[in-house]
């Protein structure tokens, strides 16, 4: 079995300047950070991000989270997300003009990155049309009803979390931390699972598990839970 | 205003049966949950993957794996099941929503609504709100009346979109009204209000329904 | 909270001659057998029956199984299916003109359950362009690369079965007796779910189960395993 | 015949790489996995839904709850993770399968494949072919090289169509070929028949590599 196991940093080592990642989680709930801590070290420049929302800024309390440590350390110049409300950061990178941010509706969005990973050329969604959404896209009509036809996303790299994968890659999302998760594992080329628990192949039974590790190029250990 | 917004959720939630599956807006619309009537159990879908949320959790208790769509930390139902966004919005986008209650900027006798962009101001993103008012089968607004004495019940929106012909419900603390083909009716007034502080309130057209009744919460 | 178990008959009493329905299952494999006899029972007619397959056909040693049942009872005018070379009744059927069949590739059929079960106007695949399954379907170019729009499919009732069940309906299916029962549990109007194990709400974590109860109608224990 | 199988079998198992996740249809296709060299893990995948397929059930030790696409109870790996039709579809449309082998009726030098209707004979449907054929990275035919003497590779099929321009490698008792843009090469020949006795067994040009190795299988 190819040995999928790796250090944070080995994970990241061919991730270059310019390229287009995802990142899973919510509100940074369900992000991997060690993998994000990675990218900072790494320090990658103008990277486009994927992901549901712009993380969590650095408070007098505690540093970023999720992809708000990207945004923090000045790595990302586009961020593709539903919402960046939570994170502040983003929109003063935006008023700067050093970050541009395409705002999708989070429904559409899923879908997208799922139709990249999926195969499909694209969806048919309701959702937006008549409004900014619509802006750029094509409209469909099927049976009298009109359709926004979203195009497939996909990235060079996905950075996603799980609870409990196992050594060849299975692995679950716990709770709300699932997200974009599951999507994002199918729709790049190469997929870096981060997990809390890491399990010997079989130690679980196979139905705990939501995910192919077929997906999964490489596993990193050591996660763990954020302290609030 | 604290009393104006509880005398809004408790008529929201008098709209809601018994089995219904049902998404709340933060906010105002969340309040709803508090006052369902007896015997009508409704479970609620949170967008960022789960059935069956229930209140914030107590600080000191929080499961880190369990939040909101802002970014809180809630509790869940024994009956809650968890799952992806792709799946999440499948329930949302799908029809299987029973109702979504929701704030706006601007709501059209159209049934149009804008709720997530004020030029001018950083636009954070219109979220899970498209979607959810797409897929509902009942669009409830939860709102004031007025912001700052300015219509926000109008002829036609001024703001961006955030949907078109989606409104099936509009609940102030003034009364409650129903989008419909003709336009917007008024089904009931707050009896703290009068028929010409409520047209006065509004920037369309609000035709008075004949079974016009008092706005009852209590 | 609302009670959703019924017998297998009550789960059946407002299905009606000339419905749509879909089967989950796949070869009978994960398919729901009491709700099947139920139908049986009710004996409705010129059903539309959507599935992967014919099922399996009674053979010397046992009766029909999936949706072989309705096939065998005479209750199908017409079958959406990627594949129906396993039940010979079906191949009579359609020689003698009883039963009108449609072929779908496998994916595509997956995901035009999904879209009508996730609100989506339709998907559009790569697979079959330039061949039968093209037929009747419009062609959408993305990017220079040609592909089918195919259109959502939606039932009045679903039949699909699960392992595990809680009393709301939260379900999930063993193993590989997944196939199409998921996708279908979102794209009928009545979902009726038959199941092997039924638990008290909460006695199983969460995460165990795969799909929420809100998309269940009815729920029908009494399951049992195929005896081979 | 059985030895042809078990020849054809052997060869395609070389196109096989560490870590390859591969759909082996039924029949032939499926001995393949007895052939791996060694140090070469492959994990395969079964289109009705999981990762890690393994052989055959010993009769009365079957798990009724797991078959593959030929309804056939089979055993899974301990690294098998089981999923549902559309997730099991995404895996082979999109790109998620290194390889997938696959018997053909027909083959063209376009890469045109056939294998799911014969005129006038019953049609079983063409089950997940198509979506294999369309979405694995590379797509080898495994079959004999003619049926009953009739020509299978031609300059254009005459079957309807499974998918066009997806074959990427043909491999028979009499050898190896690839398909190019300039047409169907000759890569491998085996010793037991000559450059004549392929060309004749062909329906369409045989570009004959300059590179031409014998087709070794032991």
């Amino acid at each position: 079995m190819v040995d999928k196991i790796k250090t944070a940093d080995e994970a990241v080592k061919d991730l270059k300047d310019g390229m287009t990642i995802m990142v899973g989680g919510f509100m940074a709930c369900g992000s991997p950070e060690n993998l994000m801590d990675a990218i900072v070290r790494k320090g990658v420049k103008n990277l486009t991000v994927i992901g549901n929302d712009g993380g969590m800024p650095p408070t007098e309390n505690s540093s970023a989270r999720g992809i708000g440590k990207l945004v923090a350390a000045g790595l990302v110049s586009r961020l593709i997300a539903s919402h960046v409300g939570l994170n502040p950061q983003v929109g003063e990178g935006m008023m700067c003009g050093k970050l541009g941010c395409d705002l999708i509706p989070q429904g559409t969005l899923a879908e997208a990155i799922r139709a990249g990973g999926a195969g499909l050329g694209g969806i048919l969604t309701p959702t937006g049309v008549g409004t900014i959404a619509a802006e750029g896209r094509e409209i469909i009509e099927v049976d009298g009803k009109k359709y926004i036809l979203e195009k497939p996303l996909k990235a060079d790299f996905a950075f996603i979390r799980a609870t409990h994968a196992d050594k060849f890659g299975n692995f679950m999302s716990a709770k709300s931390t699932k997200t974009f998760n599951y999507v994002m594992a199918m729709a790049a080329e190469t997929v870096v699972l981060g997990t809390e628990q890491l399990h010997e192949v079989g130690e679980l039974d196979a139905d705990l598990y939501h995910m192919p590790g077929t997906f999964v190029t490489y596993i990193v250990g050591g996660e763990i839970k954020w302290q609030i | 205003m604290a009393d104006i917004k509880h005398r809004i959720a408790k008529r929201v939630a008098q709209e809601f049966k018994d089995g219904y599956v049902a998404n709340l807006g933060i906010g105002l619309p969340t309040l709803v949950s508090n006052y369902l009537p007896e015997g009508v159990d409704v479970i609620l879908q949170s967008e960022n993957g789960f059935t069956g949320i229930s209140g914030a959790a107590e600080p000191g208790k929080e499961d880190v794996d369990v939040i909101n769509a802002g970014a809180g930390y809630v509790t869940y139902e024994k009956r809650a099941c968890f799952f992806d966004s792709a799946l999440s919005f499948a329930i949302i986008r799908g029809g299987h929503l029973d109702a979504t209650v929701l704030g706006a900027m601007e709501v059209d006798e159209k049934g149009n609504l804008a709720n997530w962009i004020v030029p001018g101001k950083m636009v954070a993103g219109m979220g899970g709100a498209m979607d959810l008012v797409t897929g509902a089968k009942k669009v409830i607004i939860a709102m004031q009346h007025t912001q700052k004495g300015a219509h926000k019940i109008l002829k036609e929106c001024t703001l961006p979109y955030t949907a078109l012909n989606v409104v099936d419900l509009i609940v102030t603390e003034m009364g409650v009204m129903e989008v419909t083909e003709d336009g917007i009716v008024l089904k009931e007034l707050h009896p703290d209000f009068s028929l010409d502080d409520i047209k006065a309130a509004t920037g369309c057209e609000l035709i008075i329904s004949k079974d016009l009744k008092p706005m009852e919460v209590e």
